[in-house]
């Protein structure tokens, strides 16, 4: 891996976690972000590796916990905060919220908070690029949880028997809400549930960025070449709650500590850019400094911005003029 | 002008679009082998091929989803429920992602999709594949709701279903597919009939019918037959449920101060509830009569032949509606 | 007797029920380690154990289905959907079957079955998760449909619903779980408040505010105001939306002359245009002015605070409506 | 096997057989049957060797193509052909046709239309027994068609989580109406389908009514052990249409000539009987004769029922009385 490379994840994985702990307080302490908040903390190395293995014009979807998805394809931190503050400037002047990030510039179609139903978007996203002849693939993002439902089960085959260029990303934390993948599934390997619909899978540490992006490149290789939807298994896990609210009285004792102390990703890449490409502990300061000023950025300019106007609500509601014919 | 059947006409649509945009393709169960299970879409697979006219595994959740997802990239998805029943399956993906995104996402997003859905009772399907249920559709801001009951209006709806940059159920009276009295004038070639514009099918000052789809035909009937005791209709054919145009029954109404809606769903909580509610809010000063509703009676529909019938309109029930108002 | 609120009054209710009768139980997600993700079961599980508190995977469809086969077998399952949005990917289990199984099998088959359905707007959680679309589940026969607005209905209410051979969604307003102002004497113990039977919830003469669930506040708290300039409305509750019981309704139109309806769901095809219908053709006679309605603006929920209350009723609302008709 | 058995099977398979023979010509003939007409033909094994594995008060619960089970669970075939021509002497009183036969009695919960709903309700049949603590199982029958629904997935999973005593038996005929099982699934070995969700499984030769006997007689045993779910692939052809008026151009030439001349299951049984058993051609031939004049009897019996009469329509919409309590 280039050091240039290594280093921009770095700054994407701080980024995430920087801006995520700045919405805690926003929330928790300052009420400025309402309805609900998951965050994505301990998980950013399954964007920023995955999205990193992406090219121009590769789409992007994923469910509500979205912020580490949006800031990993580029979209400016100031308009998602903005967003989660329900401001005019926000990424969807207000309307969509934390859980409803979007950036089609960025071929990012958002996030989405009915459990699994993105699932099926991305499917057609991909059969898109099918029908068109292009190249490009859809990588789709969903938890553990998610597998549990109808819609899952119907895309997942749908895009096989299609043969359509779609990765699928599982995010396995372990928990859907409060509920144990051993609770909630009758397959507790979950890399069986992708193989269950011959697809080729592969088990990956999450907490490794540099494992995700080597597994997502090979998918996304085989997705581009025509053999069709390709499976991924993270091994991740989010230290915050659901949402927040949620104290996580589920996990065992330990647990979290567990992989916060051994696995975190950041903790994780640091360590080989310190030891193996001689990366000082000032370079990454300066990393963390740089992002800590982008995020205050962000923060003042949400703070600063107007909410959306009032006359807005019926905008967008039907695209086009009614009977008017394009 | 060839003489096509509602099912030609909408035939007759699809094929045109499909020749006209290589963006439109159909998908759907039984779509193309079989050539659609009411032989819509027969002969379509050989003449598009299957890229274009694609089956699909029995999953309506994706198929709803997926078109979705397709009409976001940029393609313009005709997908299919093989009957209106089966859409309930796909509820979520059609009223709180198809019809939610372009509002949602801020208008960063067009979901410009066409749910074909073929429904209507009277065919002995028994109570779960009977269904009326397109009040349920129009209920939702986002969704285009429409319902032809000619051939002509079923041609000129779909191509502007089809151009459409939202999304638009089109639901299709399956007991007026191949009725010889519902053969009309077609005319080749394009021509669109915008959505959300009601129409008058019939002139007439003693009193006003509110319908569409089979109502529309119901309605004719009690016409001819109330015409012959001098008594003169006016028939609004509604088109489209939502948007949901009636300046053209309250202008009606203001002429003959009596309205009678006549719809083949449930009544309680139906269309006609609505058209009610809005005539004598807007009419106010020109009720002479209690606006007067015939509808499904309010129970499942039964297999029996003489039964199921007797629960659905009638040219009697509307005589004897109109009569009562008189 | 203790005040509690509507959320502690759900609770006993569902206490006091599975104390009561061994063959009810609990199941949905995260209702039982968690305790419901509204805390309406907290506690549960340790009381009654896992074999009647039980978690499930997020599959609603499944949820739904399971519970009415459960019903069938002569259990009397209470399901949760976590709130009502969820029951959109659940609604063929719930209208096309729990709903239609008594009707189509000639009373072979009862299934008694509770949906509880946490729902409404407000909480600045964006377009798929701000519903109150409790009409389309009223539209179909077979399925009960109530909405409790204060405690003492709401307990009585889910004991009948509880009690009652046929399927009942249980649709509670989430808005007013905790408030304090919907705090009410509710009796300990057993008490019934019939399905089916509409309450006057103040008395008045001068116009009759028809409403149900959160509207019942709002036309309170309008009412107060009114009050204050002499103009006393009489608010009836509808409690029921499945089957709808109007004879109140009428009854105090019949007095005032003048009626608003209030609803939180969206206004057109909405609980409203019902109560219109009805109310202008079973008290023609009476209708000195327009009825009005209040309601959720027709567009999707956005998540911005001001924005997302603007498109819903509040008591300037409906006061400009009762005014307009005065 | 006793050779009272045997013969009680092979006299079962001649009356689904004969019985449906009747049936079609009683639909394409005489226009006495209406609506959807599913027959089993080519498949009577599999219920006759599965329901008679089952012992009494096990549930039963299948699709739309339900003659076979209906009568091999006992119900009475005048009944049963008084249904399907909408008399009131039909098994749901003419409510619900070929489709929705019930004999509750014989805990056989009916045939249903919608495609899987009914996999959740056997879920919701076994629960009940487990929760009841009977060693009661529950046999499911459905579709390869059907395994690609999300009902399927939520279904399968939730009876593992929750360790339930369903025998899900699918009825692979290869073809969901003209889609074969290699164009509709991902995995196309069906047997693996129930192996996704860690459930045994077995492919058995639906064609041979003792193979069929046998293998759900382990899996029921299993299941009432408390080993959970248990997994059933019939292999099994239909030789008719999906339903009438199918054509099936979609066979490939010369495969349904295979199958009945080589793998007919009464022509099985009848090789089985003659040879090893001891029968004569004169006792087959008794026993055929005796089903043609049971067959005719039924004919009889429901040609000369009444029709459901028409104010019957609304009972049981809502078992018991409104508001009331039990
Ligand atoms: C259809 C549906 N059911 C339930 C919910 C409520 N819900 C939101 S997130 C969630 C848990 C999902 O868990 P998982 O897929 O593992 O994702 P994670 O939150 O761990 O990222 C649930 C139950 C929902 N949004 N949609
Ligand atoms: C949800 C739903 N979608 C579509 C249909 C229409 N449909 C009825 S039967 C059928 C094919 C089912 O095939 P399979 O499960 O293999 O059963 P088989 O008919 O072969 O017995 C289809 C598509 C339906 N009834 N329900
Ligand atoms: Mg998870
Ligand atoms: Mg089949």
């Amino acid at each position: 891996m280039e050091k240039a490379t290594l280093l921009e994840w770095y700054r994407q994985m701080v980024l995430i976690r920087r801006f995520e702990e700045r919405c805690d307080e926003l929330y928790q302490l300052e009420g400025k972000i309402k309805g609900f908040l998951h965050l994505y903390i301990g998980q950013e190395a399954v964007a920023v590796g995955s999205i990193g293995a992406r090219e121009s014009g590769d789409h992007v979807i994923t469910a509500y916990r979205d912020h580490g998805h949006a800031l990993t394809v580029g979209s400016d931190p100031g308009r998602v905060l903005a967003e989660l503050m329900g401001k005019a400037t926000g990424v969807t002047g207000g309307r969509g919220g934390s859980m409803h990030l979007v950036d089609t510039e960025r071929t990012f179609w958002g996030g989405y908070g009915i459990v699994g139903a993105h699932l099926s978007l991305a499917v057609g996203l991909a059969l898109a690029e099918d029908y068109k002849g292009t190249d490009r693939v859809c990588l789709v993002y969903f938890g553990d949880g998610s597998t549990n439902i109808g819609y899952y089960h119907e895309s997942l085959n749908l895009a096989k028997v299609w043969n359509l260029p779609v990765i699928f990303i599982l995010e396995n934390n372990k928990y859907g809400m409060g509920t144990s993948v051993e609770r909630a599934s009758a397959e507790t390997d979950l890399l069986k549930k992708g193989m269950a619909y011959n697809m080729p899978g592969r088990r990956v540490d999450g907490m490794n960025v540099i494992e995700v992006y080597e597994a997502t490149t090979a998918a996304i290789d085989a997705a581009r070449k025509g053999e069709g939807p390709q499976f991924l298994e993270m091994q991740t896990y989010r230290y915050e709650g659901h949402s927040i609210g949620d104290r996580t009285r589920y996990r065992p004792q330990g647990e979290l500590d567990q992989w916060r102390d051994e696995k975190d990703p950041i903790a994780t890449l640091q360590a080989v850019l310190l030891n193996d490409y001689d990366v000082t502990e000032d370079e990454l300061l300066a990393i963390q400094n740089e992002v800590m000023a982008e995020v205050d950025a962000a923060a003042k300019f949400a703070d600063e911005s107007p909410d959306p106007a009032l006359d807005s609500l019926y905008d967008h509601i039907y695209p086009g003029v009614i009977g008017e014919v394009n | 002008m060839p003489r096509l059947t509602l099912r030609e006409a909408i035939s007759e649509a699809l094929r045109e679009e499909m020749q006209r945009d290589p963006n439109v393709f159909i998908m759907g169960e039984e779509v193309g082998e079989w050539g659609g299970t009411y032989a819509v879409t027969k002969g379509f697979l050989e003449e598009f091929g299957e890229r274009r006219v694609r089956d699909t595994p029995i999953s309506e959740m994706v198929i709803a989803g997926a078109a979705t997802g397709a009409a976001m990239a940029g393609l313009r998805p005709v997908a299919e429920f093989m009957t209106i029943n089966f859409a309930f399956v796909a509820f979520d993906a059609i009223v709180n992602h198809a019809a939610k995104v372009s509002h949602m996402f801020n208008g960063e997003i067009k979901a410009p999709v066409v749910f074909r859905a073929p429904g209507g009772g009277g065919k002995q399907l028994g109570a779960t594949h009977s269904h009326t249920p397109d009040v349920i559709f129009a209920h939702f801001p986002g969704l285009k709701v429409v319902s032809p009951a000619t051939p002509y209006d079923a041609k000129g709806l779909m191509k502007a279903a089809i151009r459409d940059d939202a999304p638009v159920m089109f639901i299709e009276p399956v007991p007026l597919y191949t009725s010889p009295r519902v053969r009309d004038d077609v005319p080749d070639g394009d021509y669109i009939v915008p959505i959300g514009v009601s129409d008058i099918k019939r002139e007439g000052r003693d009193v006003t019918i509110v319908t569409y789809g089979e109502g529309l035909h119901t309605a004719l009937d009690a016409a001819n037959q109330l015409a012959k005791e001098g008594i003169e209709a006016e028939i609004i054919d509604l088109r489209s449920l939502q948007p949901l145009d009636l300046s053209k029954a309250l202008a009606s109404f203001k002429k003959t101060f009596k309205c009678v809606v006549v719809e083949f769903g449930h009544g309680t909580y139906g269309i006609g509830a609505e058209v009610a509610a809005q005539l004598q809010e807007k009419g106010f000063d020109y009720l002479d009569a209690p606006i007067k509703r015939v509808a499904q009676a309010q129970a499942p529909a039964p297999y029996a032949g003489a039964l199921e019938k007797s629960a659905l309109p009638n040219a009697e029930k509307v005589i004897a509606a109109v009569k009562e108002i008189l």
